[in-house]
């Protein structure tokens, strides 16, 4: 079976590793945000059993040293470019999808509406996708939190407001300590909790998502195997995303794909809808029954 | 698949990832020495490091290399957490997934070199000596057992604190190479302004997919994975 | 040190274990509810790693039956007892803790404003428990869900609403398939996650409610052993919750109080508010620190 | 303190924990017999069951007592999943907390015996025949691999699938001690109303604290760990 792997926003860096890139169905940018930023100090980063916490804060250089130097970079790599975007306004998103709907090489804006480690912005996820959605016609990606009550509610609100599609799940906010020190192993206290643990989470946002909207999703959390994209796939995602994984194995999608193409228990998937830039095809929900 | 070799191009150089056995796990004072088979990975230059997939856990660990016997990759472990300790756990034959040589190795085109290391800090001293034909060295160690460990480079100077290695350094240190805990290449650095310091800092990819490894350098947060670990402070 | 240790409510019945109750400084019971409830067909747990996920669906005998016939067999064990109350509105909420209200052997009523396997009632959080507190004099323990974008926010509303202290937290909405057929663990699909993996997300919870409101917390979350319990009061718990460890180790509030006691790195708790029902003296924050 | 063997009433029975020494773990078929000290806990009635800590996992595992040599306890453990395949690969010497007996096991007083199992139903059947004596017994596998286990059981009539062992009763099969999978458990029931039949459910505490292991009874869901799990349904 054969099903669009992506790497997870912030996971993975195609400048550094083309190889690896190359190796994706599509390659997702960090986030970007209107202005640059430095991101958190160090330590930014602690492993917890079954995972592990980050609190980066979305370093990134703006959405201009990204369109002027690094986007021309990324097109050389021949694989469809998502650009990530963030803010902290429904300015701001509206201003970075202008400026990316002129970009050719841009094939998706997924909006991060759901980082923990920078403040929210005071809109509403819809309101934010509503701004987004004047400002371009590319297709729009709602990268939703798990830290919600009834997702499926933020899903419909989106939807309404016209995303194309379903980033699922973010990080949620995570705290450990040292043993010795009892202080927080991250400067800033909590961090963004990803990895393994983080799963089961997901895999209830994916099947709570897909039965409400009729929206296309790419599902991610923890996903370490091919077993784990037929969890997902079979919920109701039409792409996955890989994120904690590629830090222990950079050549993950290509593992994956190998232990997708192994013959392994029939499933049937829930009805997909193709992420956009995929046909149905290239993303044939169906192989996976038929396997 | 993942049994094979694989080479990729990591910032800019080859890197490999490979499935190695452990061929020898020997206790040397309080820290382990890690021999594995090298499969087809190369050892890279001195200084350069390797991820270590640590068995059980969710990051694979950062490792500069030690030895290069023929045919063998070997690490010098420190136990001070879950994963270095699954590392020191590791039994003959068992398999992990090794990814490397990644980061900036020392510059080896130096007139009269001179290797400092701290605790720990000795792990890349051992390769990098061999390299620059067994150059003078000063080893830091903090207790006896540790200073245990000071075997692997024959003929250095030790000390165990209260003195420091920084009270060894001659007055006109020369090309000074050093790695070991930050208070000391800060130290050193404040000494010896052109040194080679071998710098650390938690990772969780090492090839600067992460940004989770980030040092300040002038005013900005840059990734130690693929800019460091080694940096000749003032160039 | 010393810190109370409570069961969390629905992880343990006081009655078929006797011995085991009177480990534990305080039981809270499982969730009681207005009407009897059969709770959800079975299968109803399944492990996953790190953790596992329960569908239970608030199986109880209703307040009629527990008041007569349950509360009095607690009462002769001799251990402080709450009663976590839950329901689907605000009268429901009212009428449980007035019933309570008359009972002398209640010391604490928790309200269960968070059950991820049962639907929501249609007021908010706080809209419930101020019509809890209208109904009893008792002290009101609000327990919260770690599904919210800012649980700070919670804790403040409950707080104002008044709540006489927290208990955080409840379990996340998880799901996992079965490998072979790809069809959810749990009869009703998604259940509650709980255990280790959970512990970041409730230490994060702790950390930004303890900040937010100076109301006393009882923290839980995969509690398993003596450090866990230093991370919670380093954090500004005044007592913890044993769940999920209890399935394993049912006599984890005694192994715990051992490991407390064996001297480890001294930590200082962050200012604490003594539990209801437990002087400062028998929980002493500073012992903590002493140590 | 964890490694004291503890005594506490559950359910009106008294039970034991304690962290228990691993003897012998030897495979039998596709089966292992995975043999633990005995420590101070009681082997309890046949039928009855032991939480046993499955390393890694965050819940024990329930396993019914298949044999109590002189100081031992022995558990007949089928690798389906991650929590068997935990137990499956025990060392000699690995220690895993241990506690039972729990629930209701089978009830000796009954004239004419006759014990029926299925697959790793047969797991009780060798402690249960020798408190009988040795009575008649009757097992059926899925296949020839798995009916080798049928060693545990001397003098045992053994069938493998297609027959099922529900044609090989009696026409007067007498007082029938049944455990297996639920179809074949449902079939006995329908053939012999007053058998006794030990169920399954999952577990995860064992001792009535969880209410997971519910079964339907009587238009209520009851806990089989405490109700359970031996039940005589026409009594
Ligand atoms: C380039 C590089 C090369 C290294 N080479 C070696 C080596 O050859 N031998 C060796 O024993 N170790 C080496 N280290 C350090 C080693 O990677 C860490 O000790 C290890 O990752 C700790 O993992 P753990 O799970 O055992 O402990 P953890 O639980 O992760 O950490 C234990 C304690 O050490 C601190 N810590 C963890 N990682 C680091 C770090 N990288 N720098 C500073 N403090 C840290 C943590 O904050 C915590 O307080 C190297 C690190 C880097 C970045
Ligand atoms: C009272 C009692 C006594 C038992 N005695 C024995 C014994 O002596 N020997 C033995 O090998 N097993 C016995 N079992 C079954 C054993 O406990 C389970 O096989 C084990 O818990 C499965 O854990 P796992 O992690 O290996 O597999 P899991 O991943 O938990 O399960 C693997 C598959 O088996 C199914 N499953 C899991 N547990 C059960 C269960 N209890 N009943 C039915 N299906 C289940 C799951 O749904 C899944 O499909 C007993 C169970 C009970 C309740
Ligand atoms: C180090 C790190 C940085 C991340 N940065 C971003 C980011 O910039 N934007 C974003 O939308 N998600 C970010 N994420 C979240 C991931 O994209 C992904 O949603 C999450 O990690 C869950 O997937 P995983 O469990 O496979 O890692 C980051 C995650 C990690 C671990
Ligand atoms: C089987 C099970 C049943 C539970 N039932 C309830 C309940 O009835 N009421 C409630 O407030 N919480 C209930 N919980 C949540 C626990 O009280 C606790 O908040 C959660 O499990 C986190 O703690 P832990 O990780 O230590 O288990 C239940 C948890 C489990 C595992
Ligand atoms: S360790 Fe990930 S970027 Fe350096
Ligand atoms: S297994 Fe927990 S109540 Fe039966």
């Amino acid at each position: 079976m054969s099903v669009p792997i992506l790497n997870a926003s912030g996971c993975f860096d195609a400048l550094v590793a083309p190889d690896v890139a190359r190796s994706l169905d599509a390659f997702v940018t960090k986030t970007v945000t209107p202005l640059p930023r430095e991101g958190n100090p160090p330590p930014r980063i602690a492993e917890v059993d079954g995972g592990m916490l980050n609190s980066i804060g979305l370093q990134n250089p703006g959405i201009d040293v990204f369109v002027s130097s690094i986007l021309p970079r990324l097109a050389e790599l021949d694989v469809p470019i998502w650009v990530s975007v963030g803010g902290f306004s429904a300015d701001d998103y509206a201003e970075m999808c202008e400026r990316l709907d002129a970009e050719t090489r841009v094939s998706v804006i997924e909006l991060n509406l759901s980082c923990p480690n920078v403040e929210e912005a005071p809109e509403t996820a819809a309101e934010l996708v509503t701004a987004a959605r004047a400002a371009t016609t590319k297709p729009l990606y709602a990268k939703l939190s798990p830290a919600t009550w009834d997702i499926a509610e933020n899903a419909r609100a989106v939807a309404a407001a016209g995303a194309d599609g379903l980033s699922l799940v973010n990080t949620i906010r995570g705290l450990a300590l040292d043993a010795g020190t009892r202080r927080p192993k991250l400067s800033r206290g909590a961090g963004g909790y990803s990895g393994p643990a983080l799963r089961p989470i997901a895999l209830a946002c994916v099947d709570a998502c897909a039965r409400a909207v009729a929206l296309p999703i790419v599902g991610m959390g923890g996903v370490a195997s091919g077993g784990d994209v037929l969890d997902l796939v079979s919920l109701g995602a039409g792409a996955v995303g890989l994120g904690t994984i590629l830090f222990s194995d950079p050549l993950a999608a290509t593992r994956i794909r190998t232990e997708l193409r192994s013959p392994g228990a029939p499933i049937t998937p829930a009805p997909r809808h193709a992420i956009h830039g995929f046909t149905p095809e290239s993303a044939p929900a169906l192989a996976v029954s038929t396997e | 698949m993942t049994d094979a070799c694989n080479s990729l191009l990591l910032a800019g150089r080859e890197a490999r990832r490979q499935l190695l056995a452990v061929t020898v796990n020997e206790p040397i004072g309080p820290y382990t020495l890690l021999r594995l088979e090298r499969g087809g990975l190369e050892p890279g230059v001195p200084g350069q490091f390797f991820m270590l997939e640590a068995p059980g856990r969710t990051l694979p660990r950062p490792m500069s290399l030690c030895q290069a016997p023929r045919g063998e990759l070997a690490f010098l472990v420190e136990p001070i957490g879950p994963g270095t300790r699954a590392l020191c756990a590791l039994e003959p034959g068992a398999e992990i997934h090794v990814l490397g040589p990644l980061g900036n190795g020392f510059d080896l085109d130096v007139a009269r070199p001179l290797l400092v290391a701290g605790g720990i800090g000795i792990a890349p001293m051992p390769y990098l000596a061999s390299a620059l034909g067994n150059p003078p060295a000063i080893l830091g160690f903090r207790t006896e057992r540790q200073a245990e460990v000071g075997v692997l480079l024959p003929g250095a100077e030790i000390t165990v604190e209260p003195r420091l290695v920084t009270e060894l350094l001659p007055d006109d240190p020369g090309d000074v190479l050093a790695c070991g805990p930050e208070p000391m290449l800060e130290a050193i650095r404040r000494r010896v302004p052109h040194a080679q310091l071998a710098w650390e800092s938690r990772m969780a990819c090492g090839y600067g997919a992460c940004f989770g490894c980030v040092v300040e350098r002038d005013g900005w947060f840059v990734r130690l994975c693929i800019e460091g670990p080694v940096w000749r402070e003032a160039a």
